[in-house]
């Protein structure tokens, strides 16, 4: 069908089709705001980010610790039997070094978001963060980090509270 | 249903929003329907031959047929009111002490949604014939707000 | 290919107007544990597919799809949504179950409008972007210019509208499950605070939270699982013209074409013989009556006036929204089908408590996705 | 017992543009009615319809479905939207499939549409919103964050090099040098090109990434009995599967796509396949980047883990090839309007089993072909296996 038509439907512009008026085009912004219920496994998470600790959950039948923490596992549709406190620490899964913001506009120093697996889940459980106190070119997968946190006064309860993880220096 | 509990410190809601903002073009057939707003007064409409109806606004298809509907008919400025509410309420959902008057007008087998204005809420009432005022050519942009409202025909 | 499609477990959660105490996944998966243990399943056993209704701008979260599956233990088996009502993911799996690829299929839908902080604002982006949106008025208008144009029309008056807010929230007294049960008189609705002329602010359905889940089987194992399992005699859905501009002002064709579908693959013909129990949607007043005439219950006219004279009471000739319908329960959005569905169910499976009428082996239950919308669907189901 | 077959009989689609003049209604039109002409139907033979489109933040319509309905041929019809993130535009005719093989209906359409130019300034912010609202989105990640950090994962579990997964962007911008529709279709582009373009988010350049676009597709599907009136060259959908994987994303092994093999899986049980590398002639997997190509490869069975970038360094996948992969051009040549580029891969597989896909005919008379998207948090599998024979 594609190779008996010549011509398909649709009619491309160009951005200088908006700024110099050819085309008739509005703009609108949608005020969305919410307050999202944190509950019982998001909620205490929240609470002990701001203790300083990063909480899992443990299930028993698949012996498995997650995090963050929830009340049903996902794998065996039980009830989790416990929160677990987890380590600060953890093991670098896998990073970027991303250099453009959200809407592509380039930044100098690039920001490092990472996947960590956190020390006291299982293996491959980990949570996204960024890493900081880190030389772009000196990251690698399987490095060792710790969570630098903010200082006790300012947390609120968010994953914000832990500003980044930095390397574990060896020795 | 949970073995767990909730850590009494735990903070109620986390608070974010969704932040959309758009860019709409007025489509192919928005752009002949608006031109003719902006250009010339004109309210424009879409005859469908196969369906027998005349679309207001001008549109670029059938929605029965899916007929490609590139002709278009001057549906003039009066049309009449099909029917209106007494809008309470603002945009946030919060009251209004003095309500708008919005009415769907009659115009071809079509029309338009849009504000009454220049009426005593006792002659409101449908059927009643109602004109689009524009704004002065100038200030019009080639949108629907290039008519400022609709206001009972003078008799 | 299974032609019977039966519901075999329900479960439910909420309906209140807050829940701060679960997160939407807490709230879903209290419902799903309920509707599992109904039916005597193991969803990572014995589920073939898992359907839910959502939507993005509801949520809050774009690409919502993605944070369904591990509250419904449905990680890694075929998960989808459907961006329609309730009735409508009822409707999906009832056709995955009759492609015979499928036996047992979950349904779930929730609401979580009390999250929302700002629902009119995100409502209205709904709204044409171009033709309509730039007016800045709220959804509502819709609703209250629908409501003019159906009593031109039909010459139903505002007190019989507002007989269906009385009757609602007064059967809603007898339903624990509903958090607006009042006990109203026809003035006290009608003399509350205007909304959208004639609709006034008590005609309108108020939001709650709760989740819905449905376990959905084939015939062979329904009869395997279910002692009582409540058959999908017949469903339909259907859509109108999405703009303002082409509609019709004063009735809902794609509710009357979504009505007779469903009516020919149950073999019904008059409805008002057949059927024991209707739910239909009522987010406004009108809309039971303007809804029960497109289901073709009465004429189009009457249904007013057989409100006003208990014709759909619980002890009337035929009972519409012995649950309260959303004005006594809560507007739960999307999953508010499947709360009308729920009903039927608990009705027909004589588990509805105080409320429970005494004959009812076939119900009706039906649905609209609000304004600006034109979409809409019936199932009839029969225990 | 017995299943109904159900076929393709008919397929349209606009170009794909970075920026359309037309209403998202307009182009779902304009890919419906060509769709409708090409087998020489009406919407009055058309008893009910089924959308695929993405989030609604890139039409930046709240209940985009419902807004795009008339456009897609729904007016007064039995119509549903289905979502399932990236993976819709393969899980569209999959709802139509299922629609048809109910015994509901006997003929569908299955329209999809994307127009990301509405979110403005860029369709990349509509993507800030699929992290988890609590525990994610405040540390402000991107889209890119989350595709470099599956590829460095990828890369570095199998060991696989920059310019291995170079080719792959290199092969499809050739391939859609072909593609009428194309956005990005570049004859002459080399390994090079792609190393050398702007740096993104390492190791993600410019060229590893297909681009933001408006567009639409429509195919449509008929029963058995009522296809073999329509044509005489029905293409047979013969397997579907879907699969999502936990929201959890990074409580698993990003390296590995699980939730396409389970996909995958499910629909060659379906279609009666059992060495699929022998039995599919054509591949489109879903490519918004050049590694997800191989990743998707890979999670199809149709490569050894770790071995997929092999496939075009050693020509099996060109479009000549024992085994052509994106023929059409891709996502990254021929653009990516989400919902809609993943049914123009099932309408590419449609005309190549037809023998209709013009410059881009693959040789040698392909009989079955295989389609697949992938969506959501690195999460959602959904594959279409198509045929020449019922």
């Amino acid at each position: 069908m594609t190779s008996k038509t010549d011509e398909f439907p649709g009619t491309p512009l160009r951005e200088a089709d908006f700024s110099e008026g050819k085309i008739l085009y509005r703009h609108d912004e949608m005020n969305g705001q919410y307050a999202w219920d944190t509950g019982v496994g998001i909620g205490s998470y929240l609470a002990a980010l701001k203790t300083g600790v990063i909480l899992g959950s443990h299930c028993r039948t698949c012996r498995k610790t997650v995090v963050p923490p929830r009340t049903v596992c996902e794998w065996c549709f039980r009830p989790m039997d416990s929160y677990v406190p987890l380590l600060d620490t953890g093991t670098v899964n896998t990073f970027s070094l991303c250099y453009v913001t959200w809407d592509v506009k380039r930044i100098k120093e690039p920001e490092i978001p990472a996947v960590i697996e956190i020390d006291g889940a299982s293996p491959l459980h980990g949570i996204m963060h960024k890493l900081g106190e880190v030389e772009p070119d000196e990251v690698q997968i399987g490095m060792r980090v710790q969570a630098v946190w903010k200082p006790e006064e300012d947390r609120e309860g968010s994953i914000t509270d832990i500003l980044y993880f930095k390397p574990i220096k060896e020795g | 249903m949970s073995l767990l509990e909730r850590d009494p410190n735990a903070p109620d809601a986390w608070l974010g929003e969704m932040p959309i903002t758009s860019r709409y073009t007025a489509g192919v057939a928005g752009e002949r329907f608006f031109r003719a707003i902006k250009d010339e007064g004109k309210i424009l409409g879409s005859p469908c031959d196969r369906c027998g109806i005349t679309y207001v606004p001008a549109r670029q298809f059938c929605e029965r047929c899916m007929d490609e509907l590139d002709e278009t008919v001057d549906v003039g400025t009066v049309g009449e009111v099909h029917t209106f509410t007494l809008l309470f309420e603002n945009l946030d959902g919060t009251q209004r002490e003095e309500p708008e008057v919005v009415a769907f007008i009659s115009l071809g087998d079509g029309g338009l949604v849009h504000k009454l204005d220049e009426i005593h809420l006792d002659d409101l009432e449908i059927g009643l014939l109602v004109e689009a005022v524009f704004k002065p050519e100038a200030e019009r942009q080639g949108s629907i707000l290039d008519i400022t409202y609709f206001r009972p025909v003078p008799s | 290919m299974s032609e019977r499609v039966a519901i075999i477990g329900v479960g439910w959660a909420g309906y209140r107007p807050v829940t701060p105490e679960v997160s939407y996944k807490e709230l879903t998966y209290e419902a799903a544990v309920k509707a599992y243990a109904d039916a005597g399943i193991d969803p990572r056993r014995d589920v073939d597919s898992f359907v839910t209704v959502a939507e993005d701008f509801i949520e809050g979260t774009s690409i919502f799809d993605e944070y369904v599956p591990d509250q419904l233990g449905a990680v890694l088996k075929p998960v989808h949504t459907i961006c329609g009502d309730g009735l409508h993911g009822l409707a999906t799996a009832h056709m995955l179950i009759r492609t015979g690829q499928a036996h047992l299929v979950v349904v779930e839908g929730h609401s979580k409008a009390s999250n929302i902080l700002t629902l009119p604002e995100v409502t209205a982006y709904a709204q044409d972007p171009i033709l309509n949106r730039p007016l800045g008025l709220n959804t509502d208008f819709i609703a209250g210019m629908e409501m003019n144009r159906y009593m031109y029309e039909t010459g139903a008056t505002p007190e019989e509208c507002a007989a269906v807010v009385v009757k609602n929230r007064r059967n809603a007294m007898r339903n624990p499950l509903a958090p607006y049960g009042a006990d109203l008189t026809v003035d006290e609705v009608l003399s509350g605070p205007p909304l959208a002329w004639p609709l006034g602010r008590h005609e309108v359905a108020k939001h709650a939270d709760g989740a819905i889940v449905m376990v959905l089987a084939s015939e062979e194992r329904a009869r395997s699982l279910s002692d009582q399992p409540v058959w999908i005699l017949g469903v339909g859905w259907c859509n109108g013209a999405p703009s303002l501009e082409s509609r019709e002002w004063g009735d809902v064709p794609y509710i009357r074409k979504a009505a007779v579908m469903a009516y020919r693959q149950a073999g019904i013909s008059q409805p008002h013989l057949a059927i024991d129990v209707i739910e239909v949607d009522d987010t406004y007043a009108y809309k039971e009556l303007q809804h029960l005439e497109a289901i073709n219950y009465c004429r189009a006219g009457e249904a007013g006036m057989l409100t006003e004279e208990g014709f759909t009471a619980p002890d009337g000739e035929l009972p519409v929204n012995v649950s309260g319908g959303s004005l006594g329960m809560g507007n739960l959005l999307d999953a508010s089908g499947l709360a009308r569905a729920l009903e039927i169910v608990l009705q027909l499976r004589g588990e509805a408590g105080l409320r429970q009428l005494k004959e009812a082996k076939v119900g009706l239950a039906q649905s609209w996705r609000g304004a600006p919308t034109t979409s809409g669907a019936v199932a009839i189901m029969g225990s | 017992m017995g299943m109904r077959k159900v076929a393709v009989v008919g397929a349209g689609m606009t170009k794909f543009m970075r920026r359309a003049q037309e209403t998202g209604k307009e182009l779902s039109w304009q890919a419906t009615r060509m769709a409708l002409e090409s087998c020489e139907m009406t919407l009055d033979d058309i008893e009910a319809v089924c959308l695929g489109t993405a989030p609604d933040a890139f039409d930046s319509v709240h209940l985009k479905g419902e807004y795009l309905s008339d456009g897609a041929g729904a007016w007064g019809k039995p119509f549903m939207r289905s979502y399932v993130g990236g993976g819709t535009g393969v899980f569209a005719p999959i709802q139509g499939w299922y629609h048809v093989a109910s015994g509901l209906f006997d003929t569908v359409l299955v329209v999809c549409e994307e127009k990301m130019s509405s979110y403005y300034p860029h369709a990349q912010g509509a993507f800030l919103t699929i992290f988890d609202h609590t525990t994610e989105r405040p540390l402000k990640p991107n889209l890119l964050w989350i595709f470099a950090l599956e590829m460095n994962r990828y890369m570095q579990t199998y060991g696989i090099s920059k310019e291995d997964i170079a080719r792959v962007a290199v092969k499809n911008k050739r391939n859609a040098a072909d593609h009428p529709c194309a956005l990005l279709g570049d004859a002459d582009i080399t390994v090079e090109d792609v190393l050398n373009s702007e740096l993104l988010a390492w190791p993600v350049n410019r060229l590893d990434v297909s681009p933001v676009s408006d567009g639409a597709v429509t195919i449509v599907l008929a029963a058995e009995h009522v296809a073999k009136r329509i044509t005489d060259k029905p293409v047979w959908i013969q397997g579907v599967g879907w699969s999502l994987d936990t929201a959890y994303w990074t409580n698993r092994d990003l390296a590995y796509p699980r939730y396409v093999e389970y996909a995958a899986r499910m629909a060659y049980e379906m279609a009666g396949i059992k060495e699929p590398r022998k039995q599919i002639h054509i591949v489109e997997p879903y490519d918004p980047f050049d590694y997800k190509e191989c990743h998707h490869l890979e999670g199809l069975l149709l490569a050894d883990r770790g071995q997929a970038p092999q496939l075009v360094a050693d020509g099996v996948s060109l479009r000549d090839g024992d085994m052509p992969v994106c023929p059409s051009g891709g996502l990254l040549g021929v653009g990516n309007p989400i919902a809609a580029a993943g049914l123009m891969k099932v309408a590419e597989i449609f005309w190549q089993l037809r023998g209709e896909a013009g410059a881009r005919q693959v040789p040698g008379q392909p009989k079955r072909g295989l389609a697949q998207a992938w969506g959501d948090l690195m999460q959602v599998g959904t594959v279409v296996i198509m045929g020449t024979n019922p």
